[in-house]
């Protein structure tokens, strides 16, 4: 298990250094989704398969693309122009803010006691009805938020499609 | 639209599968597979239809009806055929040719030639199987090859075949300076 | 997996563990793969020949009995064939989106249930990860298009984006009616849960909906005809595999090829009752049984795609999206209300009825809001 | 992805053709795309120019027959004949009444040859696998047949002569035209079944790619294009040439101009063409069916001019030709419908998606054989 923890934990790293190094915005795009599928790997390693499945269904699904679409609609749309400047001089600012929060999500966790009220002990067949139900449950509010949040999202791409058709 | 939605994507599946269905149950096959198996079966094809030309003879190859008049020449559309005429020691012509070539790869197949010979000398064959593997030697076909006899013109034509004979019993071999028959 | 390394233990009783162990796990893996490569090559001589006859043609029939060594010989010429990359190509991306094409396209195989007993991995989530892992195809498709430096190929790759990204929404909503019934995610165990006479999901209301909505994304999600749009030959030469050649070729349309089987395998299992049937459950020939009639079933869905491929043609790409968004995601949104009630009535006649009326006025409703002013009835006149 | 104020996209160049599968031949659009829209669109053509009519300049007047073949190389029958029609005008020759009928059966034969491949293949570029297509080559295989029993060839006939046919209609093959015309309406209704009802295609074609009917007019487009935008234009009724004011039949008009309108014209045509042949197929009367003044070798047309038009499948065909009273042209234009009714491409593809374009080219129906000549 050692092995595979470290090779994937290898692909994740080195998928989360490339998309910040590399000079190709798509090849960017290419090791994020590598990077995300090392995290996947990483669920399905500690046996959270539902939220290993999540992460492909969700980051490399719809997340992945999504940045790709934002990629063919503000480049050049063939990707020949390629490049874009380098690290530049202010990649130790990236890195400390990353390592800040970082920091902060561990304490905050460690904080919150989420530990321990996921759903260990239950059976892999539980795993799934158990995140269900907590949704429902002690979750609901911020599942409600969040609905909220997206249909208003929603509504506001509908609105400016809307306003495109008419133009056209 | 009057009728329902999406009938019209049901209408086609029906008739597809009838013509799937019918593919299997086809008595005649022109109705539905009309596909020839080519190198097994073969169209039978109809006396009209023309390939190349060819050059007839009646009995040997050396009484062959050319005069080498080169009306075929002048009139062939994409000029594809070259014609030299036999001459003797002293240089007098003996009204039948030396050179005959046609070029096939340049040949349209339109039957021009046949049409305008007065001797029913040139007449278009059914033989579609005439690929080669060189481009312009092996395409350039010469009077030996184009030589066929009258027997071969009457197998795969048989009725234009007869009609020509009918119109030339009378003379066996056009003397010189014979008026070429109206067309 | 167990069954087969007590199997292993069992007859050969000196092998070391570790060993039985490897074996145990590659043994379900190259039998599925056996099969459904067998399967895929057995699928495009069969779809040649239907399409053929309906067409009017007889299809393959050179290379040996009817035609039927005709994959293998495909196979071997697109083996030989060489292989060209584009000068301009990024070689890199080039190279590993057939890889990618093929790799999801398997992965999934792994959660289908082929007979009683038999799937490589039973998988608790099992449907979500099916659906999740053939998402990632989409990386392909847009490497593939992205990478040739095409313009063809990248229209094709966006077209292919948008319509797999749009399509996977009402799949899945389509899918949570079954999750619903069953209350698993596990392939196995939704299977279980269509026993019985008329069992299966797609014999009530909102499992016949969903069945519908959910084997139209499918066709969409592996790029069949009437939705083919990320290759449509006559639009954009070949979409996003314009640019390959040779065995890169052929493993796209593998991938493909694999895509569509695994996704008919899907369909059966979630709609169709997967493998059960009757004598599914005899003990000593059951698996065989069941087997048959797994492939019987999934040899419905492969008539209904071949049939559609040979008869409509294809739609425009807005058309394509707003179907998706316009009819089939409100639909299914419908179609779980409908599962609420089915679920929630006092008996199972009311259940029937309050969800059939439900689907029924919702399909209606949406059909005349989208196609309202669409098709015209024209007349012509005639002068003489 | 379109052009809005609120993201400025990049246009995308691509070019259709000379090699892409539905330009139905080599034929090259150069398109400017923003997203899957069309906002310029070039026709290039000239990739099949052969210099059909230096050559014809250049060789007698018979001997441009077979090259009027390869003009459009589905309907070489008409061809044929509009190129007879201008000769036998400036030579003033009388075409004998049974070859006018015959001529009138094979120029309708060929109608029915010509527009059931076009709509065939106009299905197939709405992406319809080429099952259209074959159902439609099923049907034409018996033309061809009989076009070959006639002439000897399929394709390139080679069949009008100056002053009549070359080949007069034994009791034999008119029984073969006779069954190629009692089947005809049983494959149309076949083939409209299949699609013309199917709501795939009513989306992709109604309201895409619409002629307005003064632009028609003013692009002097012809044939179906032109009846298909409201244009009551054919020259069969028009110019009564042959013996078309014999027959009973109407000519179909549409509306609206756009690409199902133009699908719809075809098989309403092709319902009338089978009227006609009919008729013609009872009436045809006995005779000669060459005019025996008509020679063929030592062929010389009297100087002067002029012009012979037939309604093509395609629209108006037509031949102008200047002779100097000697055995080949001096002058000889053709004047070919495709061409003409691919001028206006750019004008019906503009604000449409890529995937119009391509059925949009299919309704116009070219080929290319006759546009780049």
């Amino acid at each position: 298990m050692t092995i595979v923890f470290l090779t994937m934990s290898a692909v994740t790293v080195l998928g989360a250094v490339l998309a910040v190094t590399l000079r190709n915005l798509v090849h960017c795009l290419l090791a994020l989704v590598l990077f995300f599928l090392g995290i996947a790997g990483h669920f399905f390693l500690l046996r959270a398969d539902f939220l290993g499945a999540a992460q492909i269904l969700i980051y490399i699904g719809a997340v992945a693309v999504l940045i790709l679409f934002a990629i063919m609609l503000t480049r050049n749309i063939t990707g020949t122009e390629g490049g874009r400047g380098s690290l530049g001089g202010a990649w130790w600012l990236g890195v400390g803010i990353a390592a800040a929060l970082a920091g902060l999500m561990c304490a905050a966790s460690r904080r919150s006691g989420l530990a321990e009220k996921l759903p260990y002990g239950a059976t892999e067949e539980g795993v799934v009805k158990e995140i269900g139900r907590l949704l429902v449950t002690d979750w609901v509010v911020p599942l409600e938020i969040m609905a909220v949040l997206l249909t208003a999202a929603l509504i506001g791409a509908v609105v400016i499609a809307l306003e495109e058709e008419r133009k056209r | 639209m009057s009728n329902l939605l999406g009938k019209g994507l049901i209408d086609g599946l029906v008739v597809t599968a009838k013509n799937f269905v019918g593919s299997y149950f086809d008595g005649n096959r022109k109705d539905r597979l009309f596909t020839y198996q080519y190198p097994e079966e073969r169209m039978k094809l109809p006396e009209n239809s023309r390939t190349f030309p060819f050059l007839v003879y009646d009995g040997t190859p050396d009484q062959l009806r050319c005069t080498a008049c080169k009306i075929c020449e002048t009139e062939c559309p994409p000029q594809c055929i070259y014609i030299v005429m036999e001459r003797d020691a002293n240089g007098k012509p003996l009204q039948r040719p030396r050179v005959f070539d046609i070029d096939i790869s340049v040949c349209m197949q339109c039957g021009i030639c046949a049409e305008v010979c007065p001797f029913n000398a040139i007449k278009m064959d059914c033989d579609f199987e005439r690929s080669k593997h060189g481009r312009f030697e092996d395409l350039l076909v010469h009077l030996p090859e184009l030589l066929k006899s009258n027997e071969y013109y009457h197998q795969i034509k048989s009725a234009e075949a007869t009609r020509v004979d009918a119109t030339r019993k009378p003379t066996k071999k056009p003397a010189a300076g014979t008026k070429p028959e109206k067309i | 997996m167990d069954a087969i390394y007590q199997l292993i233990h069992a007859y050969c009783p000196t092998m070391p563990d570790l060993l039985a162990l490897v074996l145990a796990i590659l043994l379900p893996i190259a039998i599925v793969m056996g099969v459904f490569l067998t399967v895929f090559a057995l699928l495009t001589w069969v779809e040649r020949k239907a399409l053929g006859r309906i067409q009017n043609r007889r299809g393959p029939n050179r290379v040996g009995p009817v035609g039927l060594f005709q994959p293998i010989a495909d196979g071997l010429k697109l083996l030989t064939k060489e292989d060209i990359v584009p000068d301009a190509a990024d070689k890199v991306v080039h190279f590993l989106a057939p890889v990618l094409v093929v790799v999801p396209a398997f992965l999934v195989l792994a959660v289908v249930p082929v007979a009683r007993g038999f799937v490589p991995v039973d998988l608790n989530i099992g449907v979500l990860f099916a659906l999740a892992v053939s998402t990632a195809s989409v990386l392909a498709l847009f490497m593939a298009g992205w990478a040739s430096h095409n313009k063809f190929s990248l229209l094709g790759a966006m077209r292919g984006v948008a319509q797999v990204v749009s399509y996977e929404v009402p799949m899945v909503l389509a899918a949570v009616v079954v999750l619903m019934a069953a209350g698993s995610l596990s392939s196995v165990t939704i299977v279980e849960a269509q026993r019985g006479l008329g069992g299966w999901f797609v014999c009530k209301p909102w499992g016949f909906v969903g069945f519908v909505i959910f084997q139209l994304c499918a066709m969409a999600e592996v790029a069949r005809t009437p939705f083919d749009l990320p290759e449509a030959e006559s639009e954009i030469v070949a979409g996003y595999h314009t640019e390959y050649s040779g065995f890169k070729f052929a493993l796209f349309q593998m991938g493909e090829y694999v895509a569509a089987i695994t996704m008919g395998g899907i369909t059966v299992t979630m709609f169709l009752g997967g493998y059960l049937g009757p004598g599914s459950d005899l003990p000593k020939i059951g698996w065989l049984i069941s087997a048959c009639w797994f492939f019987a079933k999934f040899g419905i869905i492969v008539v209904i795609n071949i049939w559609a491929r040979g008869t409509w043609p294809r739609v425009r790409v807005d058309q394509l999206l707003g179907f998706a968004w316009k009819l089939l995601l409100p639909l299914s949104l419908v179609n779980i209300v409908a599962m609420a009630v089915w679920h929630f009535s006092p008996s199972k006649l009311v259940g029937w009825v309050a969800s059939a009326v439900l689907l029924a006025v919702a399909i209606v409703a949406l059909v005349r809001l989208n196609a309202g002013a669409a098709f015209e009835k024209r007349s012509y006149r005639f002068t003489s | 992805m379109s052009a809005t104020g609120i993201i400025e996209t990049q246009t995308l160049e691509v070019s259709l053709g000379p090699q892409h599968p539905s330009t139905h031949g080599v034929f090259r659009m150069d398109v400017v795309l923003d997203g899957e829209y069309v906002v310029k669109l070039k026709p290039v053509m000239g990739y099949l120019h052969r210099n059909h009519e230096q050559i014809a300049e250049k060789i007698a007047w018979i001997a441009n027959m077979p090259y009027t073949d390869r003009l459009d190389y589905f309907c070489s029958m008409t061809n044929n004949w509009a190129y007879a029609l201008a000769v036998e005008k400036m030579a003033g020759l009388k075409v004998p009444e049974r070859a006018e009928y015959i001529r009138v059966i094979m120029a309708e034969l060929t109608r029915l040859l010509n527009h059931s491949c076009a709509i065939g293949f106009l299905l197939s570029d709405c992406g319809a696998w080429f099952t259209p297509v074959l159902y439609a080559l099923r049907e034409r295989e018996r033309i061809l047949d009989f076009f070959e029993t006639v002439s000897g060839a399929r394709m390139m006939c080679n069949y009008m002569r100056f002053g009549g046919v070359r080949v007069d209609l034994d009791d034999q093959s008119l029984a073969m035209a006779r069954d190629i015309v009692a089947r005809w309406p049983a494959f149309l209704d076949e083939f409209e079944k299949l699609m013309t009802e199917n709501e795939v295609l009513i989306a992709r074609t109604q309201r895409v790619g619409i002629l307005p009917r003064e632009l028609a007019i003013n692009a002097s487009i012809t044939g179906p294009m032109a009846r298909a935008s409201g244009v009551e234009y054919d020259i069969r009724k028009v110019d009564k040439y042959g013996v078309y004011d014999r027959f009973d039949f109407r000519v179909p008009v549409g509306e609206a101009g756009d690409t199902f309108d133009r699908y719809m014209i075809r098989i309403l045509e092709m319902r009338e063409a089978v009227k006609i042949l009919e008729q013609a197929l009872r009436d045809i009367p006995a005779g000669p069916f060459i005019a025996p003044e008509a020679k063929l070798r030592n062929f010389k047309v009297p100087a002067g001019d002029g012009y012979g038009r037939i309604e093509a499948p395609k629209g108006e065909l037509g031949f102008y030709l200047v002779s100097e009273g000697g055995a080949k042209p001096y002058r000889y234009h053709v004047r070919p419908p495709s061409f003409i009714n691919l001028t206006i491409l750019e004008d019906m593809c503009l604000g449409q998606k890529v995937a119009d374009t391509v059925i949009i080219l299919g309704s116009v129906d070219i080929v290319l054989g006759e546009v780049d000549r």
